[in-house]
């Protein structure tokens, strides 16, 4: 494919909803559907650098924090769950009811326990985050072959050596998936958590617009939100390529024979 | 990334009898932890207080309202989600034009976070079941799509060879080439979407107050209902078990053929 | 036309989702001799009783009105479902009304929704602080935490006009966002100073031992209204005969519940969870048919003050 | 030298009964090498993973080297049939040989010189860097065995090799684990399924039965020590010996009278 079809083909259809949309809103007199234009005026106009430092990066700032704190929090328990059999027997039930309750839900309590500072909000996300990667670290753990646990046997391979080379990194792939599907729920929980209990972010200031009925801003809100979304799994899916490269090597090296 | 069908535990004897001893001793924490003074037990009641509050709501028809509420919301969005996600997975799946036209565009909506679409829904809808019906159906579709385009595109070349060189038509090759390959991922796919629709269903409700238990929840918030609000709780995250038990009971049912569930009954213990 | 265009952008933005676009239960045109079916957006809080209780009086069926009364998050969800026709009537307190009109969202009051009893200590909210707190008065709050369940609303506006009248800085005193469920506990734990709240939270206050130090909106204005029923401009111009009876119907509510406090707790108890021996010691608010235009036109100067709203709004054009 | 005396496993697995291992015992001495062969389903496999320590044995004992295997023995190696499975895919094929003598606390030093000595000795010096799965079948049971080799055990397990790679690298890897076991004079049990293999390697072939496995036959064979694909397979010895273990393993499969099913 020549790098123009291929350049069309990527672009084409986001341009064209863009349009179709900015089109659809162009005389809209509709007090909560304004003009794609204004909307993008109001983009400029709301987020200055001096807004995207006092309410976005603090935002961003929590949502990492959460993040990687329920990454690290899914693997460690996940690695242990996943190896010990009858530990695994005694705690899954539990985790299946508290994965269950939808973190929204959750806010008031993690509120109680942990006060309404920042710890507060990236509790909640943890609260979110944590059961993907926890349970897919405990399917990676468990599926792992059977033929490489022997080999590691065999040699006297035991203790750090092969919880880092048997354990996790056989496990890898099933982690990255699960780190994947917690991406998207913590900038759920971000906002969320920023809707009950705050007095800055990026959720809290899209929520402040739509009380104070300034709707263009609000939808600008909508809008830089969808781009933080795209802009991290943009991030996720590079540091994916260099995290499991050699899965991706083998998987399409299989392809081949 | 092949995310097969997880592999479902086999109840047996002992196990069943940990899990439950590992929930006798959350609810135990729970009973003594505010008893003792850990929590303020004016916003953390123990177990007991809320299992009676629970009998006490179950009493209430407004309960089973809203329990209903939930359960329509809930399926008929992951009912939606699924035959969407399924439909434009093989078709996109399967037409590489059409896989590479709309990947940039299935890139840019999926990681848009649903509560984006609240402003969106409350004006179109306002507080009903279909606001937060669109929520349910907007998270669960990337779900089923995702795993079903993983599917299609994990079909084995051999496979489809084969099937073309036998004179099969472009429909007798999705019917039985592409769908049994893609059949365990789609499962896979169910599975997640089931969950997230859970989630998002309570969620709606309880920011938008789209009738269901989301909304008594916030409703017994308002009016300072603590032990209510705990009881709710606990039927989300009962409603969320019962969920899971269904997704890997058909999960065997359906994949009963499929090599990682019949591993898992042929190794030895 | 607008209900199509907005169709057609739901199906735009949401591309994936089959956003089933039957036409929405909105208020379809009466047949004649039929009462007209209205569905009002309201907040499950006590201000709202008067509504329940003219419904369970008849007021409305009366006066050939079928309502339905259907719960809501708050003003945010109420005020867009009103304007898009989704609702003919909705709740909402002053301040996000005045807001609103400051957007020219095409709003217009219909009558009274509720007000201060106007009494100084003996109000339906209060400002409470620990009892072992060493803030005596509103004026000692200059430096400090306060909760309010919504930012740049009612509540922040109020508490800094009882911060004034104390002669106190208001712009000193910090605020943070903290739902009413979670402020008796926050300030227990010490997470902030000082909590603003309504009943029921209020007895939970009182039980929790809090001392109350002003009744902050009886400081902002004598009687101040703190909430109203309103419509959409456009309803008001296309059906002003069924404003008219709603009007009439929702003020002899009103007067009703101002008459008949114990029916008033017995309703409550049918849209709400709050427990009877809570629901019998709550203070209710005063619920007068007339709008309290004095206070309304003080509340916009205080926003304004404040910073809420950079001009005064056009608070004739919104009241009836 | 390994010695296994009255060796009995029984997997029960699901109420399902299955005797993988009747009654097996023979004694392999120091330095031979020693071919396992018999009708495919008679438990190899599982004899091998009892020995090799992975498995335990129902009834009756292993032991290696004087000392009795509870669990996998030290100086012992193994090398797997899936050679892709037991290769760690996200290590380079260098780090995967070293590995094993990081495991052994070895200096740094000690280990890259072994583990390039080894690789030279299979013939794999100018892939060090290479992941194995960029390596074709053959070459990844290479790298296998030169860990193997560079793990320098006094006895090494093979569990049918080569019977996952096409005909001519068999021939090859063949050769190269004979020179192997000439150069380190390691005690080397084979287990395969291919009689013409176990003849051409072995100095001794033990044929196993049907399950419930026992020792069908154990003959030596007296083939010149220095054996190449051509002139040992052509030698006639080489077929009489071939013919004889084919009719015996032939009259090993028929299950006897009250036998358990295979």
């Amino acid at each position: 494919m020549t790098l123009v079809r291929r350049g069309v083909l990527l672009l084409a259809l986001p341009v064209l909803l863009f349009a179709a949309w900015w089109v659809a809103s162009a005389g809209s007199t509709d007090f909560y559907w304004p003009s794609l234009s204004s909307i993008l005026a109001a983009f400029g106009r709301t987020w200055t650098w001096d807004r995207v430092q006092a309410d976005v990066l603090p935002s961003l700032g929590r949502l990492l924090a959460g993040y990687l704190l329920a990454v690290v929090v899914g693997v460690a328990l996940g690695a242990v769950i996943g190896s010990v059999r009858w530990v695994r027997a005694l705690v899954e039930p539990l985790l299946e009811f508290l994965r269950a309750i939808p973190p929204p839900v959750l806010v008031p309590i993690v509120i109680l326990l942990s006060g309404i500072g920042d710890r507060t909000k990236i509790l909640v996300i943890v609260s979110g985050c944590v059961w993907p990667v926890l349970l897919n670290t405990v399917e990676g753990v468990r599926g792992r072959d059977e033929v490489l646990s022997d080999t590691c046997r065999t040699y006297g391979i035991t203790g750090p050596l092969r919880l880092r080379h048997l354990v996790l990194r056989a496990a890898s792939p099933q982690i990255v998936t699960g780190a994947r599907q917690a991406l998207p729920i913590a900038i759920i929980l971000m906002v969320i958590s920023e809707m009950m209990a705050a007095n800055e972010g990026l959720g809290f200031t899209v929520v402040q617009f739509q009380r104070g009925f300034q709707i263009p801003e609000m939808w600008s809100g909508v809008l830089l939100l969808g781009l933080v979304g795209i802009l991290l799994s943009l991030l996720f899916r590079a540091a994916e390529r260099g995290l499991l490269g050699w899965y991706h090597g083998q998987r399409a090296g299989r392809r081949e024979w | 990334m092949v995310a097969v069908a997880a592999r479902a535990p086999r109840v047996t004897g002992r196990p069943v009898a940990l899990g439950v001893l590992g929930l006798a001793v959350f609810a135990l924490a729970l009973e003594v932890g505010p008893r003792a003074g850990l929590v303020p037990i004016r916003y953390a009641p123990p177990t007991s207080q809320i299992l009676v509050t629970l009998g006490e709501q179950v009493g209430r028809s407004a309960f089973w309202v809203a329990l209903l509420d939930t359960l329509r919301t809930w399926a008929e969005g992951l009912l939606i989600a699924v035959v969407a996600g399924i439909v434009v997975g093989v078709l996109l799946g399967s037409v590489p034009f059409l896989r590479a036209a709309t990947a940039t565009t299935v890139e840019f909506l999926r990681p848009i976070p649903s509560v984006a679409l609240i402003p969106l829904v409350i004006v179109l809808y306002g507080p009903t079941i279909r606001s937060t019906l669109v929520l349910v159906v907007y998270a669960a579709f990337w779900q089923v799509l995702i795993q079903v385009m993983h599917g299609v595109a994990d079909v084995d070349p051999v496979a489809r060879d084969t099937a073309r060189s036998y004179g099969l038509g472009a429909w007798a090759r999705i019917r039985y080439v592409v769908w049994p390959t893609a059949l365990p991922y789609v499962v896979t796919g169910v599975r997640l979407a089931t969950s997230v629709a859970l989630i998002l269903t309570i969620t709606g409700q309880l920011v938008i107050g789209s009738p269901g238990l989301g909304k008594e929840i916030d409703n017994a918030q308002q009016s300072d209902a603590v032990r209510v609000v705990y009881a709710l709780i606990l039927v989300t995250g009962l409603l969320g078990v019962l969920a899971n038990l269904a997704t890997r009971f058909v999960e065997r049912r359906v994949l009963a053929w499929h090599p990682a569930i019949r591993r898992e009954e042929v190794t030895p213990a | 036309m607008r209900r199509t265009f907005v169709a057609l952008l739901a199906a735009a933005a949401v591309l994936a989702t089959a956003a089933c676009g039957d036409s929405s239960d909105g208020a379809s045109d009466p047949a004649p001799g039929q009462p007209d079916k209205v569905n009002a957006g309201v907040i499950a809080i006590l201000d709202v009783a008067p509504i329940y209780l003219g419904k369970q009086q008849g007021f409305f069926s009366e006066r050939d009105i079928d309502l339905t009364l259907t719960t809501a998050q708050g003003g945010a969800a109420i005020v867009p479902a009103v304007l898009s026709g989704e609702y003919q009537f909705g709740f909402s307190n002053s301040i996000s009304l005045l807001l609103a009109t400051s957007q020219n969202a095409g709003l217009k009051v219909v009558c009274n929704g509720n007000n201060s009893t106007g009494v100084d200590g003996q109000d339906f909210a209060g400002l409470f602080v620990k009892a072992d707190s060493p803030i005596q008065s509103p004026k000692d709050l200059a430096g400090r935490t306060v909760a309010a369940n919504t930012l740049k609303n009612i509540v922040d506006t109020s508490v800094r006009a009882s911060v004034k009248k104390d002669g106190g800085d208001p712009a000193a005193v910090k605020f943070v966002e903290l739902p009413f469920p979670q402020q008796v506990a926050a300030l227990d734990a010490g997470q902030v100073d000082a909590i603003f709240v309504v009943e029921p939270f209020q007895q939970a206050a009182v039980d929790a031992g809090a001392r109350k130090i002003a009744s902050s909106y009886v400081d902002t204005a004598p009687d101040l209204t703190v909430a109203m029923y309103f419509t959409s401009t456009k309803l008001l111009g296309e059906n002003p005969d069924l404003v008219a009876r709603f009007t009439e119907a929702m003020k002899e509510s009103l007067a009703y519940a101002d008459a008949h406090s114990d029916e008033v707790r017995d309703v409550i108890g049918t849209y709400t969870q709050i427990a009877p021996e809570v629901r019998a010691k709550m203070t209710l608010p005063k619920w007068p048919t007339e709008i309290n235009t004095a206070s309304v036109d003080a509340l916009a100067e205080a926003a304004v003050a404040d910073g809420l709203l950079t001009r005064k709004p056009d608070v004739a054009g919104l009241l009836p | 030298m390994l010695e296994v005396g009255n060796l009995h496993k029984v997997y029960d697995g699901h109420g399902r009964r299955v005797t993988a291992v009747g009654d097996l015992t023979f004694t392999v001495p120091e330095g031979q090498f020693a071919c396992v062969v018999g009708p495919s389903g008679c438990g190899k496999t599982t004899l091998l993973r009892v020995i090799a320590g992975l498995l335990p044995a129902t009834a009756g004992e292993v032991r290696v080297r004087g000392s009795r295997v509870t669990a996998p023995p030290a100086g012992l190696a193994v090398v797997f049939q899936e050679y892709g499975r037991s290769l760690f895919p996200w290590l380079r094929v260098r780090d995967n040989v070293e590995l094993p003598l990081k495991a052994a606390r070895m200096p740094r030093a000690r280990r890259a010189a072994l583990a390039a000595e080894a690789l030279a000795a299979v013939g794999l010096s100018d892939v060090d860097s290479a992941y194995p799965w960029q390596l074709s079948g053959g070459m990844q049971q290479r790298v296998a065995i030169a860990r193997a080799i560079a793990y320098q055990p006094r006895v090494l397990l093979m569990d049918e090799p080569f019977a996952a790679v096409d005909a001519q690298t068999r021939a090859d890897l063949e050769d190269l684990i004979r020179s192997v076991w000439e150069r380190l004079g390691v005690t080397l049990l084979f287990v395969t399924h291919d009689i013409d293999e176990a003849v051409y390697l072995g100095q001794r072939v033990i044929v196993l039965s049907a399950a419930p496995t026992t020792v069908a036959d154990d003959l030596a064979i007296d083939l010149p020590a220095a054996r190449d694909q051509l002139t040992t397979r052509a030698d006639p010895r080489f077929t009489e010996l071939r013919g004889r273990i084919y009719a015996r393993i032939q009259k090993a499969k028929v299950p006897q009278a009250e036998g358990t099913p295979a």
